[in-house]
Parts: C-alpha cells; structure tokens; sequence
C-alpha cells in the first residue's frame, strides 16, 4: 500500500492476482497493523454499502467478496447449504477461519434473500464484528423512497459514530463522496478504453486490477489506474480475429479469473461487463447537492446501475440492456451467471430475449468460484466463437 | 409446469414456486383448477422474499402490464423503525391513488375499516386454534393441519366467509378436544416444524411422521402471511398504519434471530421435544441459515433438532428412501433416549 | 444363545454373529449386488459358517443399512446410523464422533458419552466424495481398491480435484493423467477431495476429541491419513471398520435377548 | 475420417481412446489412411475435434464437437434443425441454421445424469451387457421412470426395483425414459422443433431412440455413422477452411 514500490503494469497485475490469491487479506492486515485501532475496517458483502459515510468516518471501506478458489468451503458448509451462491458461503467460511479479523464491522445491504440472511448468521456467529443491515428500498417509483434510503443512510452515520465516538459532519461525507466519485471516473476510463481498445488491456488484466481495489484505499487506486493509462497508451499491440462479446449476470459473485482468461483465450474480446466491481454502481458519479446524504441516496434511487439486484420501476431492465448490447457494438452475449444466483438466474430469461430480439447470439452458463477446471466452459465459448466466426459469410 | 418454466430458461435451481406459477402463465393461464384471468395491475408485496421481486417483473414483462412494487423493509429487531411505517405507508397511499385511476372508484376508509374489523375477527379465531396445540395429546396438528387451515385467512380474509370459516374451525377443534380425537390417535412426539411443506408429496411426508406418533405442535409456515399469535392484530382504527405493520410481521420478513427466538418460544409454550427443519431448495428465504438455526439449537439451545431437505415445489427432490432413513434414525435415537432416561429415572 | 446383525449396504452387505458375551464369532460380507435378499441371505450364511454356528440358535437378528426392510429373516431393523453409533461406542467407548463413509453416501453421526446417538447429518443426495466416488477414480486409473491406499501414500505433490461428481472426476482424472500427472498425486488428490468434504460434514454435528472413521471407505489407508491430515489428530480405525454397522444392529439384537430394551 | 476434394467421404477409423489421447489419434489416423488406401502424406489438412483435440499434435486446426456434430449432421441430413448429441459423459443440443451454423447450444455441464454413462451404470447394475440393453428395452410392457437424477445413485434404485420384483426390460425402458426427459429438456431449450437428428454412442441403443421418437412424438434421424459424426464434420469444415485458406492464397 502506501509503502509499494512503483510497479510497473505486469507486476501490478501479478500483485493483483497475489492479492486476490491469498485470504487472509494480507492488506488489511497490513493496514491494522499500521493504523490500529485509530481507523476501523468496514467490510461490505458486495453493492451498494454507503462505503462513502464509513470512509468520512476515517475508516477503510472495503468489499469482501468471497474467498475465491484459494479457500476450500470446510466450516462454513455447517452453516450454510449446498444450495445457495458460492461467495455467500466462503464469505462466511472466511470468517469462520478468522480470517476476517482485520475487520470491524461488516455492512449487508437487501440485494436477495440470501445476501440478506446472510447478515443474520454474520451477527450471531462473529460478535466482534458489528453487523449492519441497510434495506435499499426497492420500490424505487415511490416518491417515498429517497427520503426513505436517506433515513437508513443516516441511521449508518449514526452507528459509525458511534464507533469512531465522534460526530461526522456533512462536509466530511461530500468530501469523501468527491474521492469516490474520482475513482468512479478513473473506472468508467479504464471500460472506454476497453470497448475502444480492447487489445489494450486484457478483460482478465481490467478484472484483476479492479479486484485489487476492493481492498485499497480508494485515493491509491485511483492514482494507480491514472498511471496505469499511459502505459498502456505505449503497449505495442495488435488486435486479433476475435468476436467482441459482453458478460451479463455476475454483478455480485464474482467469477475465477481463470474463467475470464478462458473466455478470451476461446477468441472473445470482452468489451464490457456487468461486475459491480470498485464502486461502479451508479451510472454517473454521484451528483453532490446540499445534503450528501440526500445526493447519494438519490444516486442510488435514480440512477444506480440496472442490475439484476434491483427492481427498476419504470425504468426496465430490458430497454437499458438494449441500449448497452447497441453501444458497445457486440457480436454475442455470454450470460455468465454464479450457480445459484436466483437474481441473475431469473433475469436471464429477460434477457436473453433482448438479445434475440436485437438478433445477437449468446451463450449462458454458471460459475463457482471453485471451479478449477475451464476445459468444458472453454469448449462452449469456442463453439460460440465458431458459430460466430466460421460462418460469417 | 416447472418443467415449461424451465423451458423459457429457467434454471433448475431457482424457486419452483415462483417457476409452478411462471409455467402455469406461459401456458395459456390454465392449471389444475382452470383458468385465471389476465390482470390490470400487478401489486407485488415481497414480505421478505426478493424473488418475489423478479417473479413480479417476469409477470409484468409476460403481460406487459403495469407493476407496483410495494416495499416491505426486512424486519432487523423486536423494535418497529418508525421510517419503515411511515415509507410503506405512503407506498399504501399512492396504491390507492393508482387503484382509484384504474377502477374509476373512489377509496372508501369505511369500508376498508370494516374489512379489518372482520379479518381481526377471523384472526382472533385463528389463534384459538394455534392455541389449541398447547394442549397435551394436541387437538390440532399445527403444520399438516394447519397448512391447509390457514388458507382462508390469507386469500379471503377481511370477508363474512372467512370469519364464519374460523368460526366453524374453532367449533370443531372444540369438539375434538371434547370428544378427546386427535390427529395423531398416539402422541409420542410433540414437535415444532421450521419449513414449508414438501406440497407435491404432502401426503407421503405426512405418513412418514405418523408412523413414528408424531404431532407438530408449533409451525413456522402457517405463520408466512402474517404472525398474530404474539398478539398483531388488523386494527380498524389505524387501517393504514395496521397494514403497513402487518406486511412488517409476516415470517419470512424476519432476521434469523427472530425467528430462533420464535421458534424457541414454540419449543417451550407448546412443550415440544424435539424441532424439525425441513429445508426446501427452492426457497432461500426460508432456507438460507437454517443450518445455522440448526446450530443454535442443538449446540446452544440444545434442542434434539431433525435437520432434513426436499423441496416444496419440485418433486424431483424429494427422495422418500432418504427422508425415511433420517427421520426413523431421528425418532429411533429419540425413543431409545427416553426409555434409558426412564430407566435411570 | 447367538446373535446377529446384518447392514444391507448399498454396495456391500456385511453380516456379523455376537456370542452372549458379547464376542464377534463370525463375520460375513458380500457384494450386495442386483438382489437385496439373496446378498443378505449370502452374507448370513458366510457369517454362520465362519462362526460355525450351525447347531447354534441365533436368537435374535437385527437388519440395518439402506436394504434392512428385505432382511427376510431379521426380527426387527434399525436405521444405519443408530448402528454405527452403537459399533464404534462399544469398540471405542471415548468416541463421540463417527465419520462414516459407504458406498453412497457419507455420514457423520455424534453420539453420548452411552452410544446413543445425539445428531447426525449426512450426505446423500448425489454420490459426490463417497466410496463409489473412489472407486470410479481406481477403475479409471487402472488400479483395485485394495491398491489405492497404498499408491496415494505416495504421492508427493498431491493435486487438487474440483469435480465431485463421480461421473465428471472421471475425465478430471484423465486430463491429469493426460497432462503425465503421477497417478499417486491424482489419488491423494482424490483423497484429500473427499476428506475435505468428510471434516465439513463432521463440523455439523461438532468435531470432539475421540473420532472414529468407520465403513468400507475407512479401509483405504490413504483416505484414513487424508482425514487425519486435514483434522491434524489421529482417528480410530478398527480392522472391523467396516463391519461397525453390523456390529451394532447385532449389539441391539444382544440387547433385544437380555430384555434391556422394551420391543418396539 | 477422411474427405476427399469433393467432400466425399473415403476413409474411416474407430479407435478406442485410451489415456494417451494424442497415441489414440496417430492411431486413427494411420488406420483411416489404410482404409481410405491412400498415402499419409496426401492427407493436406488435418481438423482436430473432441476431447482431445489439443492433444492432435498434426493438427492444422481444433473445432469443438459441438460444431462439428453440427456440421456432420447437416452434411448428411440437410434438413436438420436439431441435433441431439448424447455421448457417454456429456449430452448436448445444439439448433442449426441452414447452413449448418450451430445458432445455440446447450449441454449438461453440471451433473452427469442424462447421459450415455447414466445408461451404463443400469446396465451394470442390472448385470446385463451394454449391447444387449437395446434390444431388452424394446420387450418392455410396463416400463417403470427412474426417479434418482443422479447416475450413480440410479444404480440403487435400479436394484430396488429388481428386487421388487420388476423385469429387466421395464426397468431399461424406464431408465430411457428418465434420460429422455432430460435430454428432452435440453432440446426444447434450443427450441427442438423440426427435423432432429441424433448422434454420438447412444445411436446404438436402439431402446433409446424409440423412447426419443415416443415422447417427442416423431421420427428422428440416424444416420448409419452415427457414431462418426463428428469426424465428418470436422473432415468437412477443415475441407472448407483449407478451401478458404488456398482461396486466399490465390
Ligand atoms: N479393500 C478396500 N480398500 C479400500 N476401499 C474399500 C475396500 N473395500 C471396500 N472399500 C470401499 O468401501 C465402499 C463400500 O463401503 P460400505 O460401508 O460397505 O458401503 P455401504 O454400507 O454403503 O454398502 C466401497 O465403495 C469402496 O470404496
Ligand atoms: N453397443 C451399444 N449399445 C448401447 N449403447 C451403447 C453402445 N455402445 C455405446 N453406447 C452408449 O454410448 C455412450 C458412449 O458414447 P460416445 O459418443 O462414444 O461417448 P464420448 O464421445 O462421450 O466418449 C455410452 O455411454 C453408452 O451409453
Ligand atoms: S451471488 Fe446472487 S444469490 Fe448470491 S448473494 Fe449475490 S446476489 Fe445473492
Ligand atoms: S418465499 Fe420462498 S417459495 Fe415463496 S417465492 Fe420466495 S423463494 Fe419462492
Ligand atoms: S451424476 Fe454426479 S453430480 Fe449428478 S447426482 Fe450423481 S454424482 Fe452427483
């Protein structure tokens, strides 16, 4: 963190992936063991935590999303069944290793029934760690609603407070939301320069980098992503016989690394992508007003990303999915989507309509993060590939 | 159904609930029981269940109809937040804006007080019977009874039928405590069930307990649309704050630690032996952290707890082979308990 | 007097005759095979005779595992996992925790400090990590069961298997095998696949001190060092491992004699 | 398989595949050259398919065998809009456009219920020899539906049924008809509605390909190289790649 040497971009990528390898989350703990007890660590299970209050509290917000396939499932399988999404049960298996230590509190939002759930095995079973549970409302259509998500964000402020034992003023909270708000357009850079350029970086090499971010300051990694733009300005690159795809249906769980290089190894440019990595959430930057706590739960109430977490009111889903298919010039869908993820499961059938009507193939299967093999995943996109490629006359 | 849910590209493991219901509209509207009607305006209230959300947009995309999403905020304590009421009441407010542009009538309080009048009634009846199972053999077995008993007061309630439905229940479960006949004619074990049912073999399901004298005396299913026995009630002079409080109290909108304490107060009040959880695939409101609530009561509480898993929808995964090997080793060990424990008593 | 307890696996059958004190005099065991009664009626008999029991009356005989209903001449039958809390108590009273891995499916069973079961979970609903999962991987390689133990204890640089479905591991073997992967870093791997799930079973039903690892499975060594590796403590294997489930549906029949406990 | 310039099928081979996977197709193809009666060096260009077909170390080119059944099956029944592909670990669907373009596709990915292996493992079960089953399955009167979807434990509710006192050929039947239903599921998913043909090892169970034509109502192709379907559609896409290729070269 602070104290890494500038990396050139290979290395940063192969930190990345060190990072995302290794559970026991060795930057937090390097930054427990810097800072103390003077800043807390708040942990988030994936979208739309308001990481903006906790980080004007002075604390480090972080998303923990799973263990990845470096974490073999051993306890938590006593808490949790077979049946409902990897990262919910490594997420907890992590906690269960005392590996989430480093943590003070962990924040669960309403993205589904499990995420939500989740919250309450969270409580009982860690009591170090102070759980928080936030509801975004759903009926979005409401006038109600903003006042409603602001009430819930102010009830966060308060329990951060609480924890830091002193007030935090609103010209914190704008403060930190200008942070996020410069890492959200360093991110929405690094996805044009990838629908632009997508022989630039790889989809895998994006991936990895974003991950990483999850558990940095955001400061940093904003800085890192500026560097990293010049470099990759300068990479000598050719672009290949490849079909530009889109990923659709992993915006919570997130998918192997290994399974994204397998989806370009297979001859795909990944030009875009539904992971609600970083803080991605949210169409534009969130537009500041008087009251920060009001802007961002209208950011989150008017314009956050459609994802399939959300009900949308009146603005659908499937007209929105339209629009990115036709913007990012794709020639085929792959519908990804964690086993087990009713959200992205059901959302897929709505979809996957979209694309036919817009006559765009694609291609759906499910990940776990466990998977370890990508024979079978990669003998599908290669079909999909050729069925794209070798018949295009 | 499922099965023509499933091809529309519903995945074999999302809810078969919602995929029955999916299935049941792509062919045409008709089911077992014939033919439904298409809606004006769906209204979806998700009392702690997302998929629901995702089952009303794929209803609302098949019929391209409007959609209303009534949000019901996850209850997080004992305590009631005051902005949950105040947000859902005004969703209730705007519903009836939108209903009276539909039907081109205007919302009568009136009548809505008198609808709960009657639905506090029928509920005040309902209990009577939950509470009937507190009685030693049980008059009334409160989850394959009461499943079906407590039909009406979630579709018809508010109505003169239901009322006088309740009213002709509780007569017989009078009776029945009078004439000394019970579900199960040899109560052995009393037990508190967590789960819904397996519906498409409801039946099987239930024979595996009788064999064994098995009564559940306290259900978490009967309680998904709406929880009175602690004492709600609809109250006709606050109708809409009642409402809003009401979709707050539905089971499924509970946090894990409150139905443990929920099923905890059945284990005692109702003097049960042992908690079955029966963990349906389909449903992750359910199902999510039960084995954690199974947890808490065998190692914390400990509580003899029967841990078994099928589905409530798809029959596909209900195995009756391995249901019975765990359910006769649960009562077999249950059995062998008592009779050393009455052997050194 | 003689007793007798017969486990109708669902890939073995196993028979086992207690004399009145309690003492195995003969033991029986078979494949079970397309016919339940026949391999049950096999086993008996091989346990008869190894007793020499033939002039002996069995008092008393207790049918067990998945096919215990067609044990046509059993007096009554107990569910598997109350047998093999039973066995493994009376072969190694400190146990509280059983692991037992069969043919097809695998449980962990927690017992009082007096045999009787307490809680149990298993897995059962797909034959992912059990001994049908071991013994797709030895016919694919090549090797008998008797074999595997000993070729996976081995291995140096034991790789990691993802698939747990006995079907699919099969071609993950073949790609290892494929890729020159030694067979015994493919079969620690297996190994170490089905112990990992094995201990997360056990956590259900809480890890106690004394463990005992019973059924056909706990006859492979190297499955019983996996264990003992990813637990970091040694466990109880009896030679009899396999016959626990028989040794208890027989101690309930002893019971059944000496009146202990009432007829169900 | 071997084509020559016309797309005319002259040479064939069948090769167990063992572990070594590359050894197995130097095999096949020393074998198909002698079939064909043609020198290996006139072969000008090789299409490598199935599992192994990175192990193909003489390959010009890797297809997957979802293209190439595809693309087989179109060649020899050009009215085909499905093929049903159902080997021994993997059962796949594909729908084909008219020109032998693979539109969708979907396969069992997740658990090996519904394929050729499923259908072993009864045999096995019931100790009766693959080859036989076919034919057994065509006896049956009563056939009785496997519920167990996985195929391992199918193997214990087959033998409860025999002991229940169930004929052999109900219970095949049966089993055909639990992998039909699935197989089914997956067809319909690639929207399987007119002319399906069927491929992969299962063609020669004639048991199964009447459960298939009984529940979807309709005749499905066989074609006598059922087996070779693959081979040719790689034989004839690598023909059309090479035809392109010198095309360009021009
Ligand atoms: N000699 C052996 N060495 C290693 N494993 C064995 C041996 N014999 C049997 N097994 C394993 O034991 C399993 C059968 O175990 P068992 O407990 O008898 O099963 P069940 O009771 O379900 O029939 C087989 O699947 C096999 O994997
Ligand atoms: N003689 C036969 N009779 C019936 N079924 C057969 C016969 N030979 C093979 N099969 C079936 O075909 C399957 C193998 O198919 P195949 O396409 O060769 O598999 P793969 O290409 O996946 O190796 C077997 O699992 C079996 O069900
Ligand atoms: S992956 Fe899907 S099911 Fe799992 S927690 Fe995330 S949104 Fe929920
Ligand atoms: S509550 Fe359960 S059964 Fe009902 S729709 Fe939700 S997930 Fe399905
Ligand atoms: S075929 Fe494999 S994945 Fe499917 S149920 Fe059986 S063992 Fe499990």
């Amino acid at each position: 963190m602070r104290t890494q040497p500038v990396m050139k971009f290979e290395e940063r990528i192969a930190w990345c992936k060190e990072q995302l390898e290794d559970p026991t989350f060795p930057t937090l703990r390097e930054f427990k063991g810097r800072n103390g007890t003077r800043a807390p660590i708040v942990g988030n299970f994936p979208v739309w935590a308001p990481q903006e209050i906790a980080h004007a509290a002075g604390a480090l917000p972080v998303t923990i999303a799973g263990g990845g396939s470096s974490v073999e499932i051993d306890h938590a399988d006593s808490r949790v069944q077979s049946f409902v999404c990897s990262i919910s049960r490594s997420t907890l298996e992590l906690g269960l290793r005392g590996y989430l230590d480093p943590i003070d509190a962990m924040v669960f939002t309403s993205i589904c029934d499990v995420a939500r759930n989740l919250g309450g095995v969270f409580k009982r079973n860690f009591p170090k760690i102070q759980t928080f549970y936030l509801h975004c409302p759903q009926n979005v259509s409401s006038p109600a609603a903003v006042d409603y998500f602001a009430t819930e964000l102010r009830r966060f402020r308060r329990a951060m407070e609480d924890f830091i034992g002193d007030g935090i003023t609103d010209a914190a909270i704008a403060r930190s939301v200008g942070v996020f708000n410069e890492h959200r357009t360093a991110l929405a850079d690094l996805y044009a320069l990838r629908r632009e350029h997508p022989e630039k970086i790889s989809a895998t090499e994006s991936y990895l980098l974003l991950r990483a971010s999850q558990l940095m300051p955001r400061e940093e990694h904003t800085a890192i992503l500026r560097s990293t733009f010049a470099e990759l300005e300068a990479r000598p690159t050719r672009r290949r016989d490849k079909i530009r795809v889109l990923i659709e249906g992993s915006f919570c769980e997130q998918p192997p690394w290994e399974l994204i290089e397998a989806i370009e190894d297979a001859g795909c440019y990944i030009v875009d992508d539904d992971f609600l990595l970083g803080p991605r959430w949210y169409d534009t930057p969130v537009k500041l007003g008087e009251d920060p706590i009001r802007s961002m739960a209208e950011a989150y109430v008017k314009y956050s990303v459609t994802s399939s977490i959300r009900h949308y009111g009146d603005r659908p889903r499937a007209d929105h999915f339209a629009h990115k298919l036709k913007e990012n010039r794709v020639d085929g869908v792959i519908f990804c989507a964690a086993k087990f993820c009713e959200p992205a499961l059901y959302d897929y059938v709505l979809l996957k309509d979209v694309a036919d009507q817009a006559g765009i193939p694609h291609l759906s299967f499910e990940f776990e993060e466990k998977m370890g093999v990508f024979e079978t995943l990669r003998t599908q996109v290669e079909t999909f590939v050729e069925s794209i490629l070798l018949f295009a006359d | 159904m499922i099965l023509k849910a499933e091809d529309l590209g519903y995945s074999s493991d999302v809810c078969g609930y919602v995929k029955n219901d999916i299935g049941l509209v792509a062919n045409d509207m008709t089911g077992p029981f014939g033919k439904m009607a298409k809606p004006d305006l769906l209204v979806c209230t998700y009392s702690g269940c997302n998929t629901y959300i995702k089952w009303f947009e794929a209803l609302a995309a098949h019929f391209n109809c409007p959609l209303y999403m009534f949000d019901v905020p996850f209850s997080r304590g004992p305590e009631t937040h005051a902005a949950d009421i105040r947000y859902m009441m005004s969703e209730l407010k705007e519903l009836i804006v939108l209903c009276e542009k539909i039907t081109g009538k205007k919302y009568d309080e009136d009548k809505l007080k008198d609808i709960l009048r009657r639905s506090r009634e029928a509920e005040d009846l309902w209990v009577d019977i939950l509470h009937s199972a507190k009685r030693t053999p049980s008059p009334f077995d409160a989850f394959f009874e009461a499943v079906f008993f407590m039909a009406p007061i979630y579709v018809l309630r508010g109505s003169q039928e239901c009322v006088d439905y309740y009213r002709a229940a509780k007569a017989e479960i009078d009776a029945r405590v009078v004439s000394g006949t019970c579900p199960i004619p040899e109560e052995k074990f009393r037990v508190v069930m967590e789960g819904p049912p397996p519906w498409p073999h409801f039946r099987t399901f239930w024979e595996l307990f009788k064999t064994w004298g098995v009564v559940c005396v306290g259900s978490s299913y009967s309680k998904v649309g709406g929880i009175w026995d602690f004492g709600f009630r609809h109250d006709p002079e606050r109708p809409l704050e009642s409402l809003a409080e009401y979709s707050l109290e539905c089971y499924t909108n509970y946090n894990l630690a409150r139905r443990v304490e929920m099923l905890n107060r059945y284990m005692k009040e109702y003097n049960a032996d042992a908690l079955v959880i029966h963990s349906v695939k389909s449903c992750r409101a359910f199902s999510m952290g039960q084995a954690d609530m199974r947890e808490v009561f065998i190692h914390d509480l400990q509580v003899p707890t029967l841990f078994i898993e099928s589905d409530l929808a798809d029959p596909r995964y209900f195995s009756k082979a391995q249901l019975k090997n765990r359910i006769d080793a649960f009562f077999e060990s249950l059995e062998h308990q008592r009779i050393v424990a009455g052997k050194t008593a | 007097m003689y007793v007798a307890g017969v486990d109708v696996g669902s890939t073995a059958t196993k028979a086992i005759i207690l004399d009145e004190n309690q003492r195995i005099v003969g033991r029986g065991l078979t494949h079970t095979g397309a016919n339940v009664i026949k391999a049950a009626e096999r086993a008996f008999a091989q346990a008869r005779a190894d007793a020499k029991s033939d002039d002996y009356e069995i008092g008393f005989i207790v049918g067990t595992g998945y096919g215990r209903y067609k044990v046509p001449f059993g007096n009554t039958q107990i569910t598997e996992i109350g047998c093999h809390g039973k066995g493994a108590h009376y072969l190694f009273p400190e146990t509280r925790t059983i692991l037992d891995i069969g043919g097809q499916d695998t449980k962990a069973i927690k017992i009082s400090a007096q045999g009787e079961v307490s809680d149990f979970c298993m897995n059962d609903k797909c034959a992912a990590g059990t001994g049908r999962f071991l013994e797709a991987s030895a016919s694919v390689i090549g090797l008998t069961l008797d074999e595997i133990g000993d070729v996976s204890m081995r291995s140096s640089h034991p790789l990691r298997i993802t698939n747990m479905c006995t079907v699919f591991v099969e071609s993950e073997i073949l790609s290892h095998l494929a890729r020159g992967k030694k067979v015994e870093d493919v079969l620690r791997g297996v190994n170490n696949a089905i112990a990992g799930r094995s201990v997360a079973l056990m956590r259900r039903v809480g890890l106690d001190d004394e463990i005992t690892f019973t059924g056909g499975v706990s006859r492979n060594k190297g499955m019983v060092t996996a264990i003992e590796e990813r637990l970091e403590r040694r466990v109880n294997v009896s030679p009899d491992s396999q016959f626990i489930g028989a040794i208890g549906a027989a101690l309930f029949a002893w019971e059944r004699t000496q009146k202990k406990v009432g007829a169900s | 398989m071997i084509s020559d310039e016309t797309g005319k099928i002259i040479g064939r081979a069948h090769v167990a595949t063992k572990i070594d996977l590359g050894g197995a197709a130097e095999k096949a193809v020393a074998e198909a050259c002698r079939n064909a009666g043609i020198e290996r060096s006139a072969l000008a260009y090789v299409a490598a398919t199935g599992y192994g077909r990175f192990q193909v170390e003489f390959r010009d080119l890797q297809i997957t065998e979802m293209t190439c059944h595809a693309y087989g099956a179109h060649t020899v029944f050009p009215k085909t809009r499905s093929v049903l592909d159902i080997g021994a670990q993997n059962s796949r669907a594909m729908g084909v456009e008219a020109n032998g373009r693979v539109r969708k596709f979907r396969m069992n990915d997740k658990c090996a219920a519904g394929a050729g292996r499923f259908m072993e493992r009864v045999a096995k079960a019931l100790e009766v020899e693959l080859d036989q089953i076919g034919a057994l399955s065509l006896k049956a009167t009563d056939p009785t539906p496997i519920s167990s979807i996985c195929a391992v434990l199918a193997e214990s509710e087959v033998i409860n049924q025999v002991t229940e006192g169930k004929k052999v050929e109900d219970i095949i039947c049966g089993a055909h008809y639990s992998i039909t239903d699935r197989i089914i599921a997956l067809l319909r998913q690639v929207g399987g509605e007119e002319e399906i043909t069927l491929t992969g090892g299962v063609t020669k169970n004639m048991g199964m390909v009447k459960t298939l034509e009984d529940r979807l109502g309709k005749k499905v192709n066989v074609g006598p190289d059922a087996e070779f379907m693959g081979a040719i559609g790689a034989a004839l896409l690598g023909l059309r790649r090479l035809q392109r290729v010198n095309a360009a070269a021009a």
